[in-house]
């Protein structure tokens, strides 16, 4: 995504903030609108199926906000997307295109799972954050790979990380069809982890869980870095012109490093944030793309922290919405993928167009 | 276990033929993106050719037809796509993340509204075999290479096509030019916005007959929902492995498609490696292979952006 | 009055298959035979599983039957929280945590796989037949562990082979598996890929082998491969989870689907292969019912 | 009684911002057979009168008339077809591709035939006094080299009517003449040249017809002849300026060495020839020049200079170093919008982006916002960078304000030496003469600057010391009153050893 050419208006405070910019430039309207043109698209072809539009809107609705156990689990769902997109804003912010968020968070849950079923219980409530702590050290150190072999042998960051992803993914599954499977299981799963390791849960009848608040204090922290700290200024000027950091004295390699490093370890909390708070054990197939739905989440949020949270609660809402869509309405479940494929079609399409009308 | 002549042979064939519709679409990927389009949402244009295929043979009940209807779906959905980031701007990969989610639940929908689930394709094997006389009598490579349909024989003729054209046109020249610097390609008198789309309508045609190729030749015209299964992330990634040249994706492919026969050939002769691991193989080699190959172009130098006429 | 609201959950798509169709056309008939108003969710993945039953449940829904085994954590998880709404479990399920809302129609598939080894054994001429299977889950790894000992109590010198596809989807691939081990000597093929199958059925059909259908009947499809194909009594099992809630009796308990209650059968005629296979197998089967053979 | 025009702009109206128009109501008209000159200060609008009429903007209002007939450039291409071709300020140029491969690019059909070998290409580039490797790849060049292929790739296709946006700024002196030479042929053949630029000299020998714009109107065009240097200055800029302010030294000897180069070397590169055993003195209070064509060493002194690179063999000395070891010294490197400034981040930043980490900027790590904006805003004031405040970025300034962030920044960092790298590229005559005017006081104030350039009339005026670089060496000397012609004989290698 190129950076917008803006300006601040006179009299703003101090602390601008190229969030709050990006949403007053009308962002927040290209969200409605995109929102509000695949829904009128989804509503037609339910219409075309054979359901009433309003119905099926209400329903959706409903299924997203309207009880506790709804916005539980849209935050539920909001939650790896949150965190898979913290982690590609924080790199590429720095420069460094990392489409690596799943295999990191892959990684995440192995290194969650492994002293949460591991370590003696008698650890108590010491367990919960050193399996949150080793997800977060797996995933820094998978991301971490990518970083040094583009450091190292100048390799493009764009395929290894594609590749490790997929590595990662087989990983996993060799884990819990092998090593991780507890004899006798019938599934390809590890075992339960222990109850001192789970997240506790927020909301009495909801599934939400502790997760939901780290994601978005992780947001507000990499907020904090990106435009309150020395690191987040460096770290930004290395990602926008290199070689004017370079020559301020500016250690790239060393921003590129720690920047992966922090992009990894939050990829890697979000798996960790699965097995602990939502499966409570390590299943195969238990992101269902969350790398990818993070990378548009993190773009479409326009790199920002706020804006990633606000992306990922209404992909959170589109999930829980269309699971609504599916069990009140037996629609197909293909219709959910149509509607979240087209509110991200919408988005980007809009916005790439007030990138050509702004430069006319 | 053991690695004699016939199970190198069936293997060599079994990864060429697994290879060819990851072939397609990593040729037609190529061209967008030395033209600066990284078209991730080759998956889907997959998808859709998957299904045009089979909708076209089941309309027709000619084999060719629903191969060429499985590349015009893949063209007019390329068409689509291309409308949003050569036109409009849109953001590349976010689009390509979008338009794989609509095309799983798009081609399912359609599946279920205008495939008939009982229809019972022709004999197809006049598109999935022809021999290559003498020459597929060759020991070893005989079977892999001239034992195959016409539909490889064409997408290797279209490899070597390809690689000619690149170097030595005025088309490739201009290709090569909106890739590596759009502005000056702009400046130059050529419309940037024209060929974009032309590129990635080409990759439209030639992911929608690897689309096809997977349906009818390799899957005896049957599509099931997500039948590409991943095979256009993975022709992306053999784009970029082949440093952007033809004839290095031909091999790439085929060297991906070797650790997949591997895989369950390798299972069939004892070989007891878990399948999570070989599934792994062609992934951690190409990784291994690429970092060996050390500093190298990065490709072309504008992929990814959007072309603004008049920016800095 | 208002109709009481079942619904039905599936892991993959219920046009397409033939595990889930044929299961969603038993769930239908049976809310139709008790006056039930029916809802589904089809392609459920673990990541939405228990939010869908979390909903459904709280919406009101009075039964939920998964039809699929991989769905029991999610009902573990979820039933304690709904008392008021009954789990049904299709396919397998050893114990029921407990719960009293939570009850299961379990297959022997201990059973299933024997037989199907046997059938398979008895049709081979080459004395060589291969098992394609999907991903190597444990529920598979046993179905295949007794679909060897099936094949080697009818031929003892039997060769078996056992490839898996990785996928349970991945029509091509299995193809070309199917067509290598026919190329190695096989002459007959157990598909147990779901989705995936297609591919090695046509394997068959194109190089002259032959197959053991799964689930339904599927000699229409390809009469060219199929012997015979293992027919599961979908019907009678959700019947009967019909009646059971009706009556209010589900409490929790597991309900074994094998060949003594009909809980799944072989289709007939068998074809491709002397009438004499036909009735060893079904020799073997009635055994089976009646505890004479023993498959452990 | 001069003939008709070839081309009109009529009326020419645009806004790119509501409200603001570039160009006001503009009307130019262009003759075969002439050189036509065009004036402004920076942000004028002259880039964006040459691009509506190449095809790149579309004007609000107003038309272009091609003898006498309506045309409408819709893009580039349209532009082309009607014979007209560009040089554009901002190169035009495919970085990966070699200049053969560029040339051939921009051909249009009928001249495609004549660029088929490399040798062709070679010949015809020397015919333009404009020698270049056709087979050398553009991003290796140096900048001069690739202004070189920017103008090829006007010359070589026989436009009518060729536009020339500040062609000049990186050519040496000879390559100056030779390209005025080959814009005096063109018009001879009866086609029409038009030609942006600084460098009043340039017009006042070279150009028929000269137009001055200013911030969007038109404020005289018409004959060069009989006008003087100073009366389009106050076209340019409204009021008198005077050029020949002194910019000398204080006249006290040269004080302490403060960097000093020992036999230092540097591999060669493909575009550069990198260092030889070079070595070098600055003292505090002067201003030392660096002469040369682009390529003989020039990048590799500044970026040792900078601690950005390491010297194969030889010492660098500049006295006090950064806690990381890099010498302290204030840069203003080469190109101002890559190695200069981060674009799209604030004013504010940019100012202190060499002190971000140090107090009262930040605390342990965390930014003090009220800080840098105070010291920031004072900055921006004395330096006179005309933005609304110091939180917009630089990306939307003018050349001359975003190179008044570069120098402030540097003049800030508390080094006793400055290093500077073509520092008034594309600058309008007001503010180039800003900015040596304050490295002039920078250095009679006590400090040591190093003033490396392709300009050799800037570098005459500031230096105390002027020294030549060829090949990699450092090979002569001179003081800041030498003459052009030995200067010049040095640069290109004829004279000393
Ligand atoms: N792409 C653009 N978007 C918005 N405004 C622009 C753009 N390009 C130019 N401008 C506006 O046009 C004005 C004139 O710019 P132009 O580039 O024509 O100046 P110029 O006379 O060529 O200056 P210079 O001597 O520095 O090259 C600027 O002040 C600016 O306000
Ligand atoms: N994208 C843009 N948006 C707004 N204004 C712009 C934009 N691009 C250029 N400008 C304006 O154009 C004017 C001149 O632009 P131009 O690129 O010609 O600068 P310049 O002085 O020639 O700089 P240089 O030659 O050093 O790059 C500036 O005053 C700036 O305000
Ligand atoms: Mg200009
Ligand atoms: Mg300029």
């Amino acid at each position: 995504m190129t950076a917008t050419i803006t300006e601040t208006k006179t009299g703003w405070p101090d602390r601008i903030n190229e969030a709050a910019r990006k949403l007053t430039q009308g962002y927040a309207l290209v969200v409605i609108i995109a929102f509000a043109a695949s829904l009128a698209v989804g509503l037609l072809i339910l219409a075309a199926l054979g359901v009433s539009p309003w119905q099926a809107l209400s329903v959706m609705i409903n299924g997203a906000f309207g009880s506790r156990m709804a916005i539980g689990d849209t935050l539920v769902f909001m939650t790896p997307r949150l965190m898979t997109a913290l982690a590609a804003l924080i790199a590429i912010r720095c420069g460094f295109y990392n489409l690596g968020a799943e295999g990191q968070l892959q990684l995440g849950a192995v290194g969650a799972v492994l002293p949460a079923t591991m370590l003696p219980h008698s650890l108590g409530l010491l367990l919960l954050p050193i399996s949150l702590i080793s997800g977060a050290i797996f995933g820094a150190l998978w991301g971490l790979i990518p970083a040094v072999l583009k450091l190292w042998r100048g390799a493009n960051e764009i395929i290894v990380t594609l590749m490790m992803n997929f590595i990662g993914i087989y990983f996993v599954k060799y884990l819990v069809e092998g090593p991780l499977q507890p004899a006798g299981s019938n599934f390809n799963m590890s075992a339960k982890i222990a109850n001192a390791a789970q997240l506790p849960l927020l909301l009495p009848g909801t599934r939400l869980h502790l997760g939901a608040v780290i994601a978005v204090v992780t947001a507000a922290l990499l907020w904090f870095l990106l435009y309150h700290s020395t690191f987040g200024i460096r770290l930004r000027a290395a990602g926008l012109s290199p070689r004017a950091a370079r020559l301020q004295g500016m250690p790239l390699s060393r921003l590129i490093l720690s920047s992966m490093l922090i992009s990894g370890a939050i990829a890697g909390v979000g798996g960790a944030i699965e097995v602990l708070g939502v499966q409570y054990r390590l299943i195969e197939g238990f992101s269902s793309d969350f790398g990818f739905d993070g990378l548009a989440v993190a773009l479409l949020g326009g790199l920002e922290p706020l804006g990633a949270v606000i992306v990922a609660l209404y992909f959170g809402a589109i999930n829980s919405g269309t699971i609504a869509l599916q069990s009140v309405l037996s629609i197909p479940s293909a219709m959910a993928m149509i509607m979240s494929g087209l509110p991200i079609l919408f988005l980007a399409t809009i916005q790439g167009f007030r990138l050509v009308k702004g430069r006319k | 276990m053991s690695f004699d002549p016939i199970t190198i042979s069936l293997l060599l064939a079994a990864a060429v033929r697994l290879s060819a519709p990851m072939l397609l679409a990593s040729l037609g990927e190529l061209i967008s993106e030395r033209a600066g389009v990284l078209n991730i949402g080759l998956e889907g244009l997959m998808l859709f050719g998957a299904f045009g295929s089979v909708l076209g043979l089941q309309e027709s009940n000619v084999p060719m037809i629903g191969l060429l209807s499985g590349a015009l779906w893949g063209l007019g959905a390329a068409a689509i796509l291309a409308l949003a980031v050569a036109l409009l701007r849109a953001d590349q990969i976010v689009i390509g993340i979008g338009f794989n989610i609509l095309a799983l639940g798009a081609t399912s929908l359609l599946r279920q509204e205008v495939l008939n689930p009982s229809y019972n394709a022709p004999s197809l094997r006049a598109i999935s075999i022809y021999r290559i006389p003498v020459l597929d009598h060759w020991p070893i490579i005989g079977r892999a290479f001239f034992m195959q349909s016409p539909v490889f024989y064409g997408a290797v003729l279209l490899a070597v096509v390809l690689g000619l054209m690149l170097k030595y046109t005025r088309l490739g020249l201009i290709i090569r030019a909106v890739g590596e610097g759009a502005g000056a390609a702009d400046a130059a008198g050529v419309s940037v916005t024209a060929l974009r789309f032309g590129a990635m309508a080409f990759t439209g045609l030639c992911a929608g007959l690897g689309g096809g190729y997977l349906t009818i030749v390799a899957s005896g015209g049957v599509f099931v929902d997500n039948m590409t299964g991943g095979r256009g992330y993975l022709a992306v990634a053999v784009v970029i492995f082949s440093r952007w040249r033809p004839l290095w994706i031909l091999a790439a492919s085929i060297l991906f498609g070797c650790a997949d026969a591997l895989q369950y050939q390798g299972q069939a002769i004892g070989l007891s490696i878990p399948p999570p691991l070989l599934l792994m193989s062609p992934f951690v080699l190409a990784l291994v292979a690429w970092v060996l190959m050390g500093k190298g172009k990065t490709g072309p130098g504008e992929i990814g952006l959007p072309f603004l006429r008049g920016q800095k | 009055a208002d109709q009481i609201e079942v619904a039905g959950l599936f892991s993959g798509n219920v046009t397409q298959g033939n595990w889930d169709p044929p299961g969603y056309a038993a769930f239908t008939a049976m809310a139709k035979k008790y006056n039930f108003k029916p809802s589904y969710v089809d392609n459920a993945t673990y990541e939405a599983a228990p939010s869908i039953l979390r909903q459904m449940a709280g919406r009101g829904v009075k039964m939920i039957i998964c039809h699929s085994s991989g769905f029991s954590a999610a009902i573990e998880e979820v039933a304690k929280e709904y008392p008021n709404t009954q789990f049904v479990l299709y396919s397998y399920a050893s114990d029921t945590a407990g719960l009293k809302n939570y009850s299961a129609w379990s297959v022997n598939w201990d059973q299933y796989g024997f037989v199907t080894g046997a059938a398979a054994a008895a049709s081979s001429k080459a004395k060589h037949i291969a098992i394609i299977a999907g991903e190597e889950i444990p529920s598979a790894k046993r179905a295949v562990e007794f679909t060897v000992k099936g094949a080697k109590s009818l031929v003892p010198d039997i060769k078996v082979d056992t490839v898996y596809v990785g996928s349970f989807t991945d029509i091509a691939k299995a193809k070309e598996i199917a067509t290598g081990v026919i190329a190695r000597g096989v002459d007959v093929l157990i598909p147990s890929a779901d989705l995936a199958d297609v591919g090695t059925q046509q394997a068959a059909e194109e190089n002259q082998a032959f197959t053991i259908g799964s689930y339904m009947d599927q000699s229409k499809d390809y009469p060219d491969a199929v012997v015979t194909s293992t027919v599961l009594n979908f019907n009678k099992a959700y019947d009967q989870m019909g009646q059971f809630f009706t009556e209010g009796k589900l409490n929790g308990s597991i309900y074994t689907m094998d060949l003594s209650n009909d809980g799944w059968t072989m289709a007939t005629p068998f074809r491709h292969v002397d009438a004499s296979v036909q009735a060893k197998i079904f020799d073997l089967m009635s055994k089976i019912g009646k505890n004479q053979v023993s498959v452990e | 009684m001069p003939p008709d025009p070839y081309l009109t702009l009529t009326a020419i109206t645009k806004a790119f911002t509501p409200g603001h128009p570039v160009l006001d109501n503009v009307t130019v008209a262009f003759r075969r057979g002439e050189i036509h000159a065009i004036l402004g200060e920076n942000g004028a609008g002259k880039s964006t009168l040459l691009n509506i009429l190449f095809g790149m903007y579309q004007p609000d209002m107003g038309g272009i008339l091609l003898e006498g007939r309506e045309v409408i450039h819709r893009s580039p291409a349209d532009a082309i077809a009607n014979r007209i071709g560009m040089v554009h300020q901002h190169f035009k140029l495919v970085p990966t591709f070699t200049v053969a491969e560029n040339l051939r690019l921009a051909a249009p059909p009928a001249i495609r035939p004549s660029l088929a070998r490399n040798a062709d290409i070679a010949r015809l580039a020397d015919s333009f006094g404009l020698s270049i490797d056709p087979k050398a790849i553009v991003s290796t060049l140096p900048l001069s080299l690739q202004q070189r292929v920017e103008i090829l790739k006007a010359l070589i296709n026989k436009a009518e009517l060729v536009l020339f946006d500040e062609p000049t700024t990186i050519l040496n002196p000879a390559e100056i003449a030779a390209f005025y030479k080959v814009l005096r042929q063109i018009a001879a053949a009866g086609r029409a040249v038009v030609v942006v630029t600084h460098h009043l000299n340039e017009v006042v020998d070279h150009a028929q017809h000269a137009s001055v714009i200013r911030r969007g109107k038109l404020i005289s065009s018409g004959p060069v002849a009989g006008r003087a240097r100073e009366d389009f200055v106050r076209d340019m800029v409204g009021h008198e300026v005077d050029l020949s302010a002194a910019l000398d030294g204080t006249g006290e000897a040269p004080g302490a060495v403060r960097l000093s180069l020992q036999n230092v070397s540097v591999a060669a590169t493909p575009s550069s020839s990198g260092l030889r055993d070079t070595s070098l003195t600055l003292r505090a209070g002067e201003v030392v020049g660096i002469a040369g064509v682009e390529g003989n060493g020039q990048r590799e002194l500044f970026e040792l200079v900078a601690g950005a690179l390491t010297p194969d063999s030889g010492t660098v000395e500049a006295g006090r170093s950064h806690a990381d070891g890099r010498p302290r010294v204030g840069l203003v490197p080469e190109d101002r919008h890559q190695e200069g400034l981060v674009l799209d981040l604030p004013i504010a930043v940019n100012l202190l982006l060499n002190k971000i980490d140090e107090a009262p900027y930040a605390r342990a790590g965390r930014l003090n916002h009220a800080a840098i904006t105070a010291r920031a805003e004072e900055m921006r004031a004395a330096s006179d960078v005309r933005s609304r405040n110091v939180h917009v970025t630089p990306r939307i300034l003018s050349g001359g304000n975003q190179q008044k962030i570069v120098l402030a920044r540097a003049m800030n960092e508390d080094a006793d030496i400055i290093a500077v790298y073509q520092p008034t590229r594309g600058l309008d005559v007001a503010a180039s003469e800003e900015i040596l005017r304050r490295l002039r006081d920078a250095a009679n104030g006590g400090r040591a600057v190093l003033f490396i350039s392709s300009n050799l009339d800037e570098i005459m005026r500031i230096s105390d010391r002027i020294i030549i670089f060829y090949a990699g060496r450092a090979v002569g000397e001179v003081n800041g009153r030498a003459s052009r012609e030995e200067i010049g004989a040095l640069m290109t290698g004829g004279a000393a050893h």
